[in-house]
């Protein structure tokens, strides 16, 4: 055990991967020399050398679809796309090359590769440099899609994708690189597993990334108890463990970082009601930010994110009155 | 049962073989497009007709342990580096004897005992991720090249641009070939891009490129010999553009009724498998008698291939759900 | 009224739109001299000429900015990205630039401009050219989705398309294309409300593209009484219309042509249990493709597909039983 | 109050206007840069200090109704297109007051009147939105032209590529204008980049190209000046590389010690306020005293409207939820 910041957990899950398996390698925009605009390279290029760590042209398509081939040869790539929304112009190589090569090739050929990615509101880079973004590639069949919440599953996930035979989609909450944690190196996670970080009896609180913290908050404000699941990896997710949960609480919240449009957290809802609907004492509902891009004005972008506040409003609205609370712009008439 | 590293073996060991080869694709050609008019080919198909020196000249270079991304005009080369005729038309017409178990079709191609990596039916797909397998070659030490074969139309696309500067500034193992058949689906080359000679467009990656003469195989084996020696030995990559022309449509039933009068003639004059028979008489390779023999074997080499491969069984439905993920769960 | 083909439907709106408005052009891969590789733009450019109907390189990025920028400057671009796969080359300059240019120049500059797109299974081209893909753009704020069903809806929702003064995608189930309908080109479509084309009792059927043909056949064979609602507009989708049909039938089902797993109809179910959970006599619930990439086999690619039959067995067991109806892999144990 | 129109007026009008919008620029990023440090400015910035004579020459060659794409490094060429200072810190830091009302941020600003698009934060997304702009001009037979600014790091992405084909192939009314600082990010354009012009990138397609020392704000008119007026005539567009170099670190809190002992010196001999400061000298339009009074000035002038700018309103919680879509609902 000891304790780290989360991007220290990322640089150590690297270093840790390079160095029991040689045929990692690692590139992206300035992570060798510069060591990564957010400091996630840190001395990889100085242990591993010029050749396993590389600086890359901007070319967001023509190394993402390197580490496609390099993957398919042997190698385990790990690539950096500084921020999410710069996959927008290398998409293909991903969901329509990657994802799609073992099916394509009747299973002779695998893409043992990582995508890392930061992303995510929260520090102020204005509406083309803080979304989320998982929908562009999670209704993707081959790709499997991972947010950790703090330095421990940071660095014990980011093992488990780069050891996974599959192309892995590592989306990280920039705002959670400079939080401190407790990482226990010897701590295996798997894909695919939930962790239920909290355990309750009247909600089930399914969160991803840094809403895992902003429920976990809420939870406290609202003195409730509650489940608090951290689903860690998107694709696939753990349903047994939401299922599980849910027939115990009888209440569901998804907290998403992502617009109430199309996010993430309807598939979890659609899923639950499916299987669960008997099971269910109130609906379940989604805690998200408003279908807008995310503006740069610190006073709204924070209200544009799920807060504590909005979290503990809604869950204790829910066990009240089994009842489906508002999101806030239409509690107080900001907006419809 | 011949395998396909044999045949690509017997490719790499004789020039008749080159001959033979070239006579196979043509009359693969020939047969899929009249399944595909027949309704027994499903989808789309796109043909490679006087393409086929190019094919057979790159296939007969390489190693066979070297890799090659090709595109959905991939029959040729795929037959070139060695797959069976029946397991590229089972393929394409969807038959569980198919090289992808057919759940690929036509525009994905792939056979791991040749290095023929899944083609890409995506416009510049296939080139960034040749030059990935030419970052493990150079980082696995090896001495194998990767191969890019792309059209003339595909040099327009973003991904064309970036590749060749990220392999240029990597010097990677990896040669581009652009086989410039003078369409891109219904529009000739002069209507989308300013430029004739498209191997020029290396030289804003200081990449050393050249023209070659498509229709030659001679030509093309001498100038990709080049190319691919300069990677085995760490000299980086180039670009090869092979003047070549599409005798058939862009796809399914296009007849090209576009191409300017005259054009089709002008080049079928110089048909790579004319070309390189004429070529082979005269080295006393080959003779016309022979050559008319080998024309024939092949005519009726296929259709026994078209006869056994539409008996061939179909794929399950449970091979939908497979090679999903490699991983368990 | 007079009956023509969905694709001669598509060339009908363009040509009047184009008649009725200078500002409209039109550009796209072999859309001008070769009229569209679907015949999608048959005798545009005759009518229009080479100005205001261009063929472009094989560029979608370039194209797709252009008609971003364009429509910045007053022109109504619309252009054709031949198999929505291609966004993939070009995502940026649809969800990062013309989405949010609007919100970015506080007003100043808005996007009309049309991405019409074919999409879908079916036709046997492959795991590459077959896919529906509104994730891609569904949780985009600042963009419209639309995906027509008929030769109609494909006619006046084009036009709305075009007349509409923000960046609106288009989707085109590429499996109509041929199919014929009665057009009324004087009946005006509305983007974002839904037609509900079959009204009943017992269940409420919301599809989209040609899931509304699937569905209504399963409808037929199934003999209940449904609303079949087809939605025309993904975004913004007609909560109205459907959260009116579910309080009346009290069940729900999309019918949809994605991967089960994070596709659009999670969305439906999601907002409608939220609103709607205690008039619900059952669990709402999905009918989609599996979790796998299009197989290009015929009689693969036809189980990929949800079927009349598949609607037919589980509306009725919906119905019957209350309960949710597994999908057709794992009730024949196909696959999990 | 002056409007952005007025003051690009002004500066199109007189070269003294010139000197004192460069050094309002290098003012302008000197606060910005101390706000950003004392946390006042949230998320990121980039300076443009030693790009102020291509910012200033371009704005002042171009018409009011040209219209501009730059990017996240904007804030130069924001004040010389005629954007206010206050307007500009305003939008940086997320006042109501600001460009794009404190939505947008230091990567995006925005002013239709004097026709600066929103910079776009993504490399090389202005750049085909700047020749749809074209198309636009050369659909209504207007005779603005369009110019996009991106970087010698942009060079090396797809829509690069593309838009310049694109726009040679339609012979669109734009200018591309590279600002080659010699840096993307924290690597020189050397590590990613095999060759050193890289306006020779435009052969590819057959378009005109030429280099201009960035530095000196004549030289930088004189060579837009000639591509502007062949975009306008209809001679399709020209690619402009200014060889310009970065003083400041790329962004935030980035101290640039990458770079080779002596490099930033060596360039800043060649500071392009000090350049026009002597050439304006010489030719009588300014003395050394009076530039040292405009300096101050500057100077004053900036501190005030920093006081200013902090105090005023932020933006409703409302607004974030307007100008979303334009249509009604
Ligand atoms: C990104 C992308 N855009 C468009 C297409 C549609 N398309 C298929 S083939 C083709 C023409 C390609 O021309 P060229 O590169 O010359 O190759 P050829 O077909 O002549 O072999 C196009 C535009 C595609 N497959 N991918
Ligand atoms: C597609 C994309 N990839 C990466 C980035 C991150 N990024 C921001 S600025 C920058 C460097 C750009 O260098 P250059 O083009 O020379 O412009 P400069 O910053 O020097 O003005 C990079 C890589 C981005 N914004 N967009
Ligand atoms: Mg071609
Ligand atoms: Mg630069």
């Amino acid at each position: 055990m000891s304790a780290m910041r989360f991007r220290q957990a990322i640089v150590a899950a690297l270093t840790d991967e390079m160095s029991a398996d040689s045929s990692v390698i690692f590139f992206g925009e300035d992570v060798a020399a510069a060591e990564g605009p957010f400091k996630t390279s840190e001395g990889l290029l100085t242990t591993f050398g010029p050749e396993r760590v590389r600086d890359t042209p901007i070319s967001e398509m023509a190394f993402t679809g390197a580490a496609v081939g390099a993957a398919m040869m042997g190698m385990k790539p790990v690539i950096e796309i500084m921020f999410i929304e710069f996959l927008g112009v290398a998409l293909d190589q991903l969901v329509t090359e990657a994802a799609k090569m073992l099916y394509l090739s009747k299973g002779q050929y695998s893409v043992p590769m990582v995508l890392r990615a930061s992303s995510g509101a929260g520090l102020g880079f204005g509406s083309q440099h803080s979304q989320t973004l998982e929908n562009w590639v999670a209704a993707t069949p081959g790709l499997k899609v991972i947010t950790p919440s703090d330095p421990q599953s940071a660095y014990s996930l980011l093992r488990a994708a780069i050891q996974d035979p599959d192309p892995v989609v590592f989306l990280e909450p920039r705002i959670l690189y400079a939080e401190r944690g407790e990482v226990d190196t010897n701590l295996k996670m798997e894909i695919g597993k939930a962790r239920v970080l909290e355990t309750g009896t009247d909600i089930t609180i399914v969160a991803l990334g840094n809403m895992v913290n902003v429920a976990r908050a809420g939870i406290k404000k609202a003195g409730v108890s509650a489940d608090l699941v951290d689903l860690g990896t998107i694709v696939p997710w753990d349903r047994a463990c939401v299922l599980a949960s849910v027939a115990k609480t009888g209440r569901l919240v998804v907290v998403e970082e992502s617009p109430l449009s199309g996010g993430w957290g309807s598939e979890i809802i659609a899923t639950v009601v499916a299987s669960q609907f008997k099971s269910l004492k109130s609906a379940p509902f989604r805690i998200t930010t408003p279908d807008v891009p995310v503006p740069f004005n610190g006073g709204l972008e924070a209200r544009f994110l799920p807060t504590a506040d909005e979290v503990s409003r809604q869950i204790q609205e829910a066990i009240k009155n089994n009842s489906t609370p508002k999101p806030w712009w239409i509690n107080e008439g900001v907006s419809k | 049962m011949t395998t396909s590293l044999q045949r690509r073996k017997e490719l790499i060991a004789s020039e008749l073989v080159w001959y033979e080869r070239m006579l196979e694709i043509r009359e693969f050609e020939k047969q899929t497009n009249a399944l595909f008019a027949a309704g027994s080919i499903r989808g789309t198909t796109h043909l490679c007709n006087g393409q086929e020196a190019l094919a057979v000249g790159l296939a007969s270079v390489l190693n066979p342990d070297d890799v090659v991304s090709a595109t959905y005009r991939g029959h040729g080369i795929a037959l070139a580096l060695g797959l069976t005729s029946h397991s590229v038309l089972a393929e394409i017409m969807g038959k569980a004897t198919g090289c992808a178990g057919g759940l690929g079709g036509s525009m994905h191609l792939c056979d791991r005992s040749v290095g023929l990596l899944p083609t890409s039916a995506i416009i510049g797909g296939g080139m960034p991720i040749a030059a990935g397998a030419a970052l493990a070659f150079q980082m696995q030490k090896k001495s194998n090249v990767a191969v890019a074969v792309f059209g003339d139309g595909a040099t327009n696309i973003g991904a064309f641009h970036e590749t060749l500067n990220l392999a240029a500034i990597w010097k990677l193992p990896v040669v581009f070939v652009c086989d410039n058949n003078v369409y891109g689906e219904y529009s000739r080359i002069n209507v989308t891009t300013p430029i004739e000679d498209l191997h020029l467009r290396a030289n804003s990656y200081a990449m050393p490129n050249l023209k070659v003469d498509g229709m030659d195989i001679y030509l093309v084996r001498e100038a990709l010999q080049g190319a691919i020696d300069r990677a085995r030995s760490g000299g980086g990559p180039t670009l090869v553009e092979a003047k070549t022309y599409r005798f058939a449509g862009h796809s399914r039933a296009d007849q090209a009724l576009y191409r300017p009068e005259g054009e089709l003639e002008m080049w079928q004059k110089r048909d790579p498998i004319k070309v390189t028979e004429e070529l082979l008489i005269k080295k006393g390779v080959l003779t016309e008698a022979k050559a008319k023999e080998l024309q024939e074997i092949a005519d009726k080499t296929m259709v026994d291939i078209v006869a056994k491969t539409q008996n061939d069984p179909e794929p399950e439905i449970g091979d939908m759900f497979k090679n999903i993920w490699k991983s368990k769960k």
